[in-house]
């Protein structure tokens, strides 16, 4: 049921939600979250964004079955580009479709969680000054937010 | 055997992927993880922290007891930061 | 900084989103919820949504504010519609703009805690057998979500 | 004193406004509403479970203790369905 996919361009999120939601009337609550590249203080130029092709796709696909196998979801939609992305441009949408808007605001949660944590993508900092800025490093917080969803916590 | 590389891991290896035929007592992720560190300092600078990557096999995440055997590919990469 | 609206019309959820972090790079997440009118097993015909005028701006403000003064946010958006609303239309828009996820993901979700529980509107269900519906009886589950962000629990 | 019924109030009480002289011992939201309940059976219905009857001063929510002098309406109506 979830849409899945991994790409170069960017994508129109307002109508990648409202999709969702079209030509039914079943679903009272819709939740998009879109990820932007943050100027860094103005000192970044871009982000460089390396995925592993394939497994990007799974991990996005193996969240959204979880998320789907825990709520009474009616919709999902993770969009994850790679490549060069400047700063104020879109990086990752999850949108999340459901009757009542507890479950859309925690599987959406979850799904941003897990896409950090589990998705194999790499950020690459590109600076103004022409230096290559280092990988971005994982944060610790990712993974604690990650942990919330644990099965002991359920 | 066919290992893929990513992020800084790849440009410490210094390639994006490899085939190389493995010693029959590579048997788990980290066998394959300490077997590899030996083979040069590329590698060895690469693993030089052994907990700070991860690997993947066959696109699935795994640990380092993990049986390598019947994969086609053993992904190693950093944590990830996408999102 | 947040912007709030009352209207009869209907809303370009995806619009209101962008607009939040249109032309700048300091903002890495936008969350927005939109609530949708459901046709209750197909027995709905429509919503008519009655509301106190002034005040429902007011107290969409006042839980805007709130939001803005509890969590570093960027930016907020909330619209909430008012009249006859069928099945499948949308109700009510919140879209918060923020540097990191979880501030945005817990500001939406207390916007509309607080919208449900606080915004004077009152829904009444006008069925398809031409019978008026009763008024919609409040939840008490809402007041529990809305209890989350009392003062004693940050 | 400006009064406004919202919703099912509205309908008990069978007007959306009204301009009412209050007794000087009428103090507080709640002495209203049991004054309001004694003047006729369209209001004992509105208010005859008078916890389920929200108020509101001025457009901002009002307890049953808050007094209502100097307040220029006084709005009555259910626990709120928004959202």
């Amino acid at each position: 049921m979830a849409t899945v996919r991994v790409q170069r361009e960017d994508f129109d999120a307002g109508a990648e939600a409202a999709a969702l939601a079209r030509g039914r009337a079943d679903v009272g609550a819709v939740v998009s979250f879109v990820g932007f590249c943050r100027d860094d203080g103005g000192r970044l130029a871009a982000l460089e964004l390396e995925h592993y092709p394939g497994m990007a796709e799974a991990e996005m696909a193996r969240a959204a079955a979880e998320a789907e196998a825990r709520w009474p979801l009616l919709g999902v939609t993770a969009i994850h580009r790679f490549g060069r992305i400047a700063p104020g441009e879109q990086i990752v949408l999850v949108a999340v479709a459901s009757a009542h808007r507890g479950e859309a605001f925690a599987a959406a949660e979850m799904l941003m969680d897990f896409l950090k944590t589990r998705a194999p993508f790499w950020k690459r900092a590109l600076m103004r000054d022409g230096t290559v800025g280092g990988w971005v490093e994982a944060r610790e917080a990712d993974d604690a937010s990650a942990a919330r969803w644990s099965a002991a916590d359920r | 055997m066919k290992l893929i590389y990513f992020a800084w891991v790849r440009e410490r290896v210094g390639k994006g992927e490899e085939e190389l035929d493995l010693p029959p007592d590579v048997v788990t992720v980290g066998d394959l993880i300490a077997w590899l560190a030996s083979r040069g300092e590329e590698y060895a600078y690469a693993f030089e922290k052994p907990m700070a990557v991860r690997a993947a096999l066959d696109k699935v995440h795994a640990g380092r007891g993990a049986a390598i055997a019947g994969a086609k590919e053993v992904a190693f990469f950093p944590p990830m930061t996408g999102g």
